[in-house]
C-alpha cells in the first residue's frame, strides 16, 4: 500500500510546497511511492485521512490552531515542512512587537481604532503570535529551511516508504561548508550564523557568496554565549546582533539569546 | 634519478601542457584569501611563489567528501548485484607542498594499516605527486618545520624546488619521470649546489617552534588527561567540525544507503566526511556518547594528531603542521596554542 | 602524455565493504524489544566467541552486530536484534526467507585458550547475554576442559529476560554436572512473576564461591555495569590479566578505517571489543 | 421552474490551485444577485512591521519571503526599493542579469499557472494528477518546461525558491557561464514544447464574459516592461513615476470590506498578464504577437478568463526575449564588480512586473541605516477588487444559464484566472465574513 500523503498550509510563503512542485524531474516518480490525497496548491481533492501530513507554515491565530489540531488527529505521522513550520520563520520577528503596533505599522491608526473598537475584529489581531507547529502539536519529523531542501524532502519519503528512521543534519552549517570547500564567510571579513544553525542545506547561501543567516534554526548544543562574543568582537552592536539573532530563528531562540520582551 | 634545472616559465609551460592529456590540479585562487585545488585550464594561473594553504588539502582529491563505496541491484531470490565503485581516473596533483605531502603519506599508512581501503588506495595509485618545496613560511599559521614536515619529500614523483627565475625538478619514481619524457629540459649537472644556494635562502627560524622538542610531546600530553588547557581551549568551541574537516592526516567517514527513486531495487551505500569533533561522533544506540563534551573531543583530537596515531604509526607527529584548523576555526582555537599550553603546564607542574 | 599510474597496491581488496548475502531461517521475539535471528550464510562464518558482523540491508543501511552461537561447522549465524533505530527497526519487520548482508567475522574475539582449565565467571547484564552466548556454547559443549562455569545475568525486569529457556536449560544443566551455577537477576520483578533474584550483578559477587587464583572473567553489559563490577571483582582478588571485557562503540566500517570506534588510541573494532582487561585499564576512555 | 426563482448560497472555503487561503461567498435569493464577496482568509505576517531594525542588506532577503512563488519579484522590487532610498545606481550588467532572473520566474510561474492550476478546469480534472494517466504527454512536457525555467532562475540566483545572488549593487555570484550556455541551448530547443503549448490552449473552452476596466502595469519607451518603467493606465493614457504609486493604488477600506481595496480613475483596475498585453501590445516579441493572434486575444480584451491567453503570450515573449539576453551575457562574458556599500538614511520606491502584475515596495532608512518604515503592495490585493466587480457582473449573467455547480465552477475558475497571490497578502485584513 502506498502511503497516503496530504499537504496543508498556514502563515507561510508556499515557497515549500512549490519547493516539492519543483522536483520535476523526479516528481513523476515521487508519485510512484505515495499518493497524493490533498494538496490545496496543486489539487482540489480533499481527504478524510492520510498516512503523512505535511505541515507548511506557522500557527498565528487560535483558528489556525484548531485546524492543525484537526489534522493531527487524521494523521499518523505529522512532518513540519519548512523555517515557518519549524521554528517560526521571518515573521516571528512580529512576536517582539506589541500586537497593536505591528498592526497599526501595516494598516495605519484608523484601521488599528477600528478593530480595536469593535469586539468582533479582537480574535484576529489581540492574539496574534506566531508558532511553530510543534508549539501546539507533536511533530514526528521536520524538514528545515527556507525554503526546504528538496533533497531532504525526497529522503524523508523513502524513509517512510521502507520503515528506515529518516537522518537529518545536526552538525552545523560549517560542516557543508568545509565539503564545499567554500572560504569561509569570516574571512571575507562578513559574520555568520553557520557555526550555530543546523545544517542540510548544503551551505547553499555561503556556497552562493552570501552568509549563513540561521534559516534552519539553531543547533541544541550552539555554544551562543561563544558566538555572541564572536559577533561583539569584529564590531556588532548589541542590537545588530539581536536583529541578526531574530533574522530567521526568532522562534527558537526566544529566550536563548538577545532579549526578549517587545522592543521599540 | 634525474634532475633538472628549467625556467620559470618553461615549467609553466609544461603543467599547462601536461593540463591537455590529464586532469592536473594545481593551488589556485578563491574567494578574497583562499587558494583551492582545482583542475588546470588554458587560462589558468600557474605561480609558484604566492602560496597560501589551499581551504581543503590536496589529500582530499583521495578521499573526497561524499563517495560511493558500491552499487547495488537486487534481484529477487537470488544474491543481488553488487558493484564497487572505484575510481581509476588518473590525477596529478601539483603544487603540493610538503606539509601536504607528508599528510598524503599518513593517509597512505592510515589507509594501508590492516584490511587496506580500496577506494582509497585504488586512487592513490592512480596519482602523481609534483611536490614543491617551501623557501619561506606561507603565513603565520603554519608550523610545519616544528613536526618535521618543513624537509619532507619521500613520496613525491616529483620534487620542485624554486630559486630566483629557476626550477629544480629531482625525478624520484617512473610515473614521475614519465612526465617530462619528452620535454628536453636542461639537466641539472650539480643537484647539491643548487639545493644548497635555496637551503641558504630558507628562513631561520622557520614558521612558529613548540616550546619543547618534537620527540618530547607525546610523554607530555600522556600526561595531562587532567589539564585545566583542555576546557579553557574549547569555551568558545562550537563543536562545528571545521577544524577536522580541513585537516589533511583526519579521514573519518559516516556511511548511509540511498536508494534510486527510478528503481527502488537499485541503489548505493554512501560514505561520507565525519569529524571527531562533531558531537554525535561517538554517540551510540540508546543516546550513550563517549565523547559528550566538547573538551574531549578536542583531547581526543589533539591527543590523535599528537599522541595515539604518532605511537600507532611509528610517525614523528600526525599533525603535518599546516596551520589549517587553526587557519578555518572561527574562533581562533588553534592546535598549535593547545600543545604549547599543554608543554607549559606540564613544564609548571613538574 | 598521460600519465602511468604506480603499480597496483596489494592492500586492495575491493570488496572489503561489500556484504554477503545471507538468507533468513527463523525470527523469533525474545522480548518486545529483541528478536532473534537464524540466517545461513553461502558457506561457514568461521569466527571465534565475541566476534561480530557488520549486518546490513542493501538501500537501508549496516550496523555492528554480535554473534550470538558459538563456533560452527554449518553455515548459520545466529544474532539477537534490538530495535533500537534506524536499520535494527527494518530488521525487525523481515521474515524468513528474505535476505540480509553480512561482513566480516571482525574484531579480536575471546580466546578459549585463556579459558581452558579455569573456573570461568561470566557476568552479563542486558544485550550482554547476546555475545556472552557465543562464549558460554562452547564451553558447555566440552566442558570437561574447564574447572567451572558460573553465568551470573541481569537484566531490568522479568519481561526483558533474555533466551529465557537456554538460560534455564543451562541451569539444569548445573545441577545435573555440578560444574555449571547460573544465576539470574532483575533490578525490579515490576510485579511480574520471577523464579530469580533481585539485586544488581555485582551483589552475588563477593559471595561468590570462586577461587579467584583459578578464575577468569568475561563481563559484557551496558556502559555503567563496567565500573562496579571491576571494583567487585579486585574486591576479591582477582588481577585485571584475569578479566576480559566486551565493549561497544559506535562503529561505521568494522575494519579500523571510519575512526568512530576509538578508545584513546585503540580502535575497538580491531583490537577489541574484546579486551584483556590489564592491557586497556590505564586507558581514560575504556569505561566511560 | 423559472430561472429567476434560484437560491443559492456558494460557500466556497479555502479555493484551491491558488496560493495563499480566500473563500468565495455568493449569495442569490429568487434570482437576485444579493451578494458577492472574496474573503482572504490567510493569516497576517505583519512584514511591514517587523522589518523594522533590518539592514538594507537583508531587506530584498528577507521580504523575497512575502511569497514563494514571486519571490524573486519581491527581491527585484525590494531591491530597487532600497537601492533607490540608498542612493546606489546599479550597472547595465546587473540590471540585464536581473531582467533574466525575472524572466525566469515569469516562465516558470506561468507555466505552473497554465498548466497545473489552470488547465485541469478546462479539462474538467480536479488537478493534474489525474492527467498523468489521461494527458501523459502534455503532463511531461509541462514538467520538462518548468524544469527548464527553474533551472535557469536556479542558474541566475543560486536557487529556484528564494535566490541568493542578487543584492545590491549586484551580483554577490555571478552565474556561471558554463550553465547558462547549457540552459540557453535547453531554451533554444524547447521551442517545439513551447508551440505545442499554445496548441493545446488553443482547444480549451473559454468563457466568453466580458467587463470593461482600467488596465494598469508599467510601461517603458524601448521594451515590453517587465524590470523598469513608469506606471501607466489605459484609462487616462499617460505614466506616473514609481515614487507616486500610493496616488495608484489609493488604497482604502469600505465598510463591508474583506481586504484594502485600490482604484485608481474608476471603481477598480486590473494587473497582470492581460493587463500588460492589453497596454504594452506592440512591444511584444514578434512571436509572443502572432501567438497572441493565434489564440484569438486581440487588444483591448475585457475577457478576464482571456488572462491565461496572455500569460501563454507572455511565455513565449520571455523565451525569445531570454534566448537574446543570454546570447548577449554569453558574448559579453561577465565582470566582477564592487558590491561593498555602507548603510545610510533614505527613502525609496521600487516597482518590476511580476506575473500577477505590477508589484510596488517602499522602504526607508534612519540615520544608523536601519529599517524604519516599509510597505508593500502585491499585484492579488489591487487585482481584488476588480475579481469581485467581476463576480458581480457575471453571477447575474450566469445564472440563468448554469447550475449551482457550474456557477461554483466558474467562479472558481475566474479567480484563478487572475492566479492571485494570497500568501502575498501583506495588505489584506484577514476577516472572514462567512457566519
Ligand atoms: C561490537 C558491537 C556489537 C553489537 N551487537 C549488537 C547486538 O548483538 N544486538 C543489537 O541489537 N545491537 C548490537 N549492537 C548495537 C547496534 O550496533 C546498534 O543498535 C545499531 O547500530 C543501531 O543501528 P540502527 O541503524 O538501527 O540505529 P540508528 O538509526 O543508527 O540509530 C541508533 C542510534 O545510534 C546513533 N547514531 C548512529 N548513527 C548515527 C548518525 N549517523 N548520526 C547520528 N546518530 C547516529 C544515535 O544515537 C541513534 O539514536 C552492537 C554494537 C557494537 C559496536
Ligand atoms: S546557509 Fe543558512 S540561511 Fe542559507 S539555507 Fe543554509 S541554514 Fe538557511
Ligand atoms: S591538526 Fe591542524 S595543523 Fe595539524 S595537520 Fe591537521 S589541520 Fe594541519
Ligand atoms: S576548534 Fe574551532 S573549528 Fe574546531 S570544532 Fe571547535 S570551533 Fe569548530
Amino acid at each position: 500500500m502506498k502511503p497516503k500523503v496530504a499537504f496543508f498550509d498556514f502563515a507561510s510563503c508556499e515557497g515549500c510546497q512549490l519547493a516539492v512542485l519543483n522536483c520535476e524531474d523526479i516528481l513523476l516518480d515521487i508519485l510512484g511511492l505515495v499518493d497524493i490525497v490533498e494538496f490545496r496548491e496543486a489539487m482540489s481533492e480533499t481527504a478524510p485521512r492520510f498516512d503523512v501530513a505535511f505541515i507548511e507554515g506557522s500557527i498565528n491565530r487560535e483558528q489556525d490552531a484548531e485546524r492543525l489540531r484537526d489534522i493531527r488527529a487524521r494523521s499518523t505521522y505529522l512532518v513540519a515542512m519548512g523555517a515557518c513550520a519549524c521554528i517560526g520563520n521571518v515573521q516571528a520577528r512580529s512576536n517582539f512587537i506589541a500586537p497593536a503596533e505591528n498592526f497599526q505599522r501595516v494598516y495605519g491608526v484608523e484601521d488599528r481604532n477600528m478593530v480595536q473598537t469593535d469586539p468582533e475584529f479582537w480574535p484576529l489581531w489581540a492574539h496574534t503570535r506566531v508558532r511553530a507547529v510543534k508549539e501546539i502539536v507533536p511533530v514526528d519529523f521536520e524538514l528545515r529551511g527556507c525554503p526546504l531542501v528538496p533533497e531532504e524532502f525526497v529522503h524523508l519519503v523513502k524513509a517512510l516508504v521502507t520503515g528506515a528512521t529518516p537522518r537529518f543534519s545536526t552538525q552545523a552549517v560549517c560542516v557543508e561548508c568545509k565539503m564545499n570547500e567554500n572560504e569561509c564567510v569570516y574571512d571575507q571579513g562578513e559574520t555568520c550564523m553557520g557555526q550555530i544553525t543546523r545544517g542540510g542545506c548544503k551551505a547553499i547561501c555561503i556556497t552562493n557568496g552570501y552568509r549563513c543567516d540561521g534559516c534552519r534554526g539553531i543547533l541544541p548544543h550552539a555554544n551562543l554565549a561563544a558566538h555572541h562574543g564572536l559577533l561583539q568582537s569584529k564590531g556588532l552592536s548589541e542590537p545588530q546582533i539581536t536583529n541578526r539573532y531574530r533574522l530567521f530563528c526568532s522562534a527558537e531562540s526566544l529566550g536563548r539569546v538577545g532579549r526578549t520582551g517587545h522592543d521599540k | 634519478m634525474s634532475a633538472f634545472f628549467v625556467h620559470k616559465e618553461a615549467v609553466t609551460q609544461w603543467i599547462r601542457h601536461l593540463a591537455r592529456s590529464n586532469t592536473v590540479y594545481f593551488p589556485q585562487r578563491a574567494g578574497q584569501s583562499g587558494f583551492r585545488f582545482k583542475p588546470v585550464k588554458e587560462t589558468t594561473e600557474i605561480q609558484f611563489d604566492r602560496y597560501q594553504p589551499t581551504l581543503a588539502p590536496p589529500g582530499k582529491k583521495l578521499a573526497p567528501a561524499e563517495e560511493p563505496l558500491f552499487r547495488y541491484r537486487k534481484q529477487g531470490d537470488a544474491a543481488p548485484e553488487l558493484v564497487p565503485i572505484l575510481d581509476q581516473s588518473p590525477r596529478i596533483l601539483a603544487g603540493v607542498r610538503p606539509c601536504d605531502l607528508k599528510g598524503i603519506h599518513l593517509m597512505d599508512r592510515a589507509n594501508r594499516e590492516g584490511h587496506g581501503d580500496p577506494h582509497y588506495l585504488t586512487r592513490r595509485t592512480h596519482t602523481i605527486l609534483i611536490a614543491h618545496d617551501c623557501l619561506q613560511p606561507c603565513d603565520d599559521s603554519c608550523f610545519c618545520d616544528a613536526v618535521g614536515s618543513l624537509g619532507w619529500r619521500d613520496n613525491a614523483d616529483l620534487f620542485l624546488t624554486s630559486l630566483e627565475d629557476h626550477i629544480l625538478i629531482e625525478v624520484r619514481t617512473g610515473p614521475g619521470e614519465t612526465l617530462i619524457q619528452g620535454m628536453n629540459f636542461p639537466v641539472c649537472t650539480d643537484v647539491a649546489a643548487v639545493k644548497s644556494r635555496a637551503e641558504a635562502q630558507r628562513a631561520q627560524p622557520f614558521g612558529r617552534q613548540f616550546h619543547a622538542d618534537l620527540a618530547r610531546i607525546p610523554a607530555i600530553i600522556a600526561s595531562q588527561w587532567q589539564a585545566p588547557v583542555w576546557e579553557k581551549q574549547v569555551e568558545r568551541c562550537f563543536s562545528c567540525g571545521s577544524c577536522n574537516l580541513v585537516c589533511p592526516t583526519c579521514y573519518c567517514f559516516d556511511v548511509h544507503d540511498d536508494f534510486d527513486l527510478t528503481d527502488p531495487n537499485a541503489g548505493q551505500r554512501t560514505r561520507t566526511w565525519d569529524g571527531c569533533m562533531l558531537p554525535q561522533f561517538a554517540e551510540v544506540a540508546g543516546g550513550h556518547n563517549f565523547r559528550p563534551n566538547p573538551a574531549a573531543r578536542q583531547r581526543h583530537r589533539v591527543k590523535r594528531k599528537f599522541e595515539y596515531l604518532t605511537e600507532r604509526f611509528a610517525e614523528g607527529s600526525f599533525c603535518t603542521g599546516c596551520g589549517r584548523c587553526g587557519r578555518q576555526c572561527t574562533t581562533d582555537i588553534d592546535i598549535f596554542n593547545i600543545v604549547n599550553d599543554l608543554i607549559d603546564h606540564a613544564e609548571a607542574n613538574s | 602524455m598521460s600519465a602511468t599510474p604506480h603499480a597496483s597496491d596489494p592492500a586492495i581488496d575491493p570488496a572489503l565493504y561489500l556484504p554477503r548475502m545471507a538468507r533468513i531461517l527463523e525470527v523469533t521475539p525474545l522480548t518486545a524489544r529483541e528478536k532473534y535471528f537464524k540466517v545461513e550464510l553461502p558457506e561457514p562464518l568461521g569466527h571465534r566467541p565475541g566476534q561480530f558482523v557488520m549486518l546490513s540491508l542493501l538501500g537501508v543501511g549496516e550496523a555492528p552486530i554480535s554473534i550470538s552461537c558459538g563456533p560452527r561447522a554449518d553455515n548459520m549465524l545466529e544474532m539477537v536484534i534490538r530495535d533500537a533505530g534506524s536499520l535494527t527497526h527494518v530488521l525487525h519487520g523481515l521474515k524468513p526467507g528474505q535476505q540480509v548482508g553480512v561482513r566480516g567475522p571482525f574484531g579480536s574475539g575471546f580466546n578459549l585458550d585463556d579459558f581452558y582449565g579455569k573456573q570461568v565467571l561470566c557476568v552479563v547484564g542486558g544485550l550482554g547475554l547476546v555475545p556472552m552466548r557465543s562464549l558460554i556454547q562452547p564451553i558447555l559443549a566440552q566442558l570437561d576442559r574447564f574447572a567451572s562455569l558460573t553465568i551470573i545475568s541481569g537484566c531490568r525486569s522479568p519481561a526483558e529476560e533474555l533466551y529465557r529457556d537456554e538460560v534455564r536449560a543451562w541451569e539444569r544443566l548445573g545441577q545435573e554436572t555440578g560444574k555449571v551455577r547460573v544465576i539470574r537477576l532483575v533490578d525490579r520483578t515490576q510485579n511480574l512473576p520471577w523464579d530469580g533474584q533481585v539485586g544488581l550483578v555485582t551483589a552475588p559477587l563477593s559471595s561468590l564461591p570462586i577461587d579467584p587464583a583459578q578464575t577468569v572473567v568475561a563481563l559484557c553489559g551496558p556502559p555503567v555495569m563496567y565500573k562496579f563490577v571491576l571494583l567487585e571483582l579486585t574486591a576479591r582478588g582477582l588481577s585485571h590479566a584475569q578479566i576480559f571485557v566486551d565493549l561497544e562503540r559506535r562503529m561505521k566500517c568494522g575494519v579500523g578505517k571510519c575512526g568512530h570506534c576509538q578508545i584513546n588510541h585503540v580502535y575497538c573494532c580491531q583490537e577489541g571489543p574484546v579486551f584483556r582487561f590489564d592491557q586497556i585499564a590505564h586507558l581514560p576512555e575504556a569505561l566511560q | 421552474m423559472t430561472n429567476n426563482a434560484k437560491t443559492y448560497t456558494i460557500d466556497v472555503h479555502h479555493v484551491t490551485r491558488v496560493e495563499g487561503h480566500g473563500n468565495i461567498r455568493i449569495n442569490t435569493r429568487d434570482g437576485v444577485v444579493e451578494d458577492v464577496k472574496l474573503c482572504i482568509v490567510e493569516a497576517n505576517r505583519f512584514f511591514e512591521s517587523f522589518t523594522r531594525g533590518m539592514t538594507p542588506h537583508e531587506i530584498p532577503w528577507v521580504v523575497g519571503r512575502i511569497c514563494g512563488i514571486c519571490c524573486v519579484g519581491h527581491q527585484l522590487s525590494a531591491t530597487k526599493a532600497v537601492e533607490d532610498a540608498q542612493g546606489i545606481a546599479v550597472s547595465p550588467q546587473t540590471v540585464l542579469l536581473r531582467k533574466m532572473l525575472n524572466e525566469s520566474q515569469f516562465l516558470q510561474s506561468h507555466v505552473l499557472h497554465v498548466y497545473f492550476l489552470a488547465v485541469p478546469d478546462f479539462v474538467g480534472a480536479p488537478s493534474v494528477i489525474p492527467l498523468i494517466k489521461t494527458h501523459p504527454e502534455v503532463v511531461k512536457r509541462a514538467l520538462r518546461l518548468k524544469k527548464l525555467a527553474n533551472d535557469y532562475t536556479e542558474v541566475m540566483g543560486g536557487r529556484t525558491i528564494h535566490p541568493m545572488s542578487n543584492t545590491l549593487k549586484g551580483w554577490r555570484r555571478l552565474p556561471d557561464l558554463e550553465r547558462l550556455e547549457q540552459v540557453r541551448n535547453r531554451l533554444a530547443a524547447a521551442v517545439p514544447d513551447l508551440l505545442e503549448t499554445v496548441g493545446i490552449v488553443k482547444t480549451l473552452k473559454i468563457p466568453g464574459y466580458e467587463r470593461e476596466t482600467e488596465f494598469v502595469s508599467l510601461k517603458h519607451p524601448d521594451e515590453y516592461a517587465l524590470y523598469e518603467g513608469d506606471v501607466f493606465s489605459s484609462d487616462s493614457k499617460s505614466s506616473v513615476p514609481v515614487s507616486a504609486y500610493r496616488s495608484v493604488t489609493n488604497e482604502f477600506t469600505v465598510a463591508h470590506s474583506t481586504t484594502k481595496w485600490s482604484r485608481w480613475h474608476r471603481d477598480a483596475y486590473a494587473v497582470g498578464a492581460l493587463a500588460r498585453v492589453n497596454n504594452n501590445f506592440d512591444q511584444l516579441h514578434p512571436e509572443a504577437k502572432s501567438v497572441a493572434e493565434t489564440l484569438g486575444l486581440k487588444v483591448p480584451c475585457y475577457n478576464p478568463y482571456m488572462n491565461n491567453v496572455a500569460q501563454v503570450v507572455e511565455i513565449v515573449h520571455c523565451a525569445y526575449n531570454s534566448l537574446a539576453m543570454m546570447e548577449t551575457v554569453l558574448n559579453g562574458g561577465l565582470q566582477e564588480e564592487d558590491i561593498h556599500h555602507t548603510a545610510q538614511a533614505g527613502r525609496g520606491f521600487g516597482a518590476v512586473e511580476v506575473p500577477r502584475g505590477i508589484l510596488f515596495h517602499e522602504y526607508a532608512f534612519d540615520e544608523a541605516g536601519r529599517c524604519c518604515d516599509a510597505n508593500a503592495i502585491i499585484p492579488t490585493s489591487q487585482n481584488v477588487n476588480n475579481i469581485e466587480q467581476d463576480m458581480k457582473a457575471f453571477v447575474p449573467l450566469m445564472l440563468p444559464e448554469m447550475s449551482q455547480e457550474e456557477l461554483t465552477l466558474h467562479m472558481e475558475m475566474l479567480l484563478r484566472a487572475y492566479d492571485p497571490c494570497i500568501s502575498c497578502s501583506v495588505h489584506m485584513l484577514n476577516i472572514d465574513f462567512v457566519a
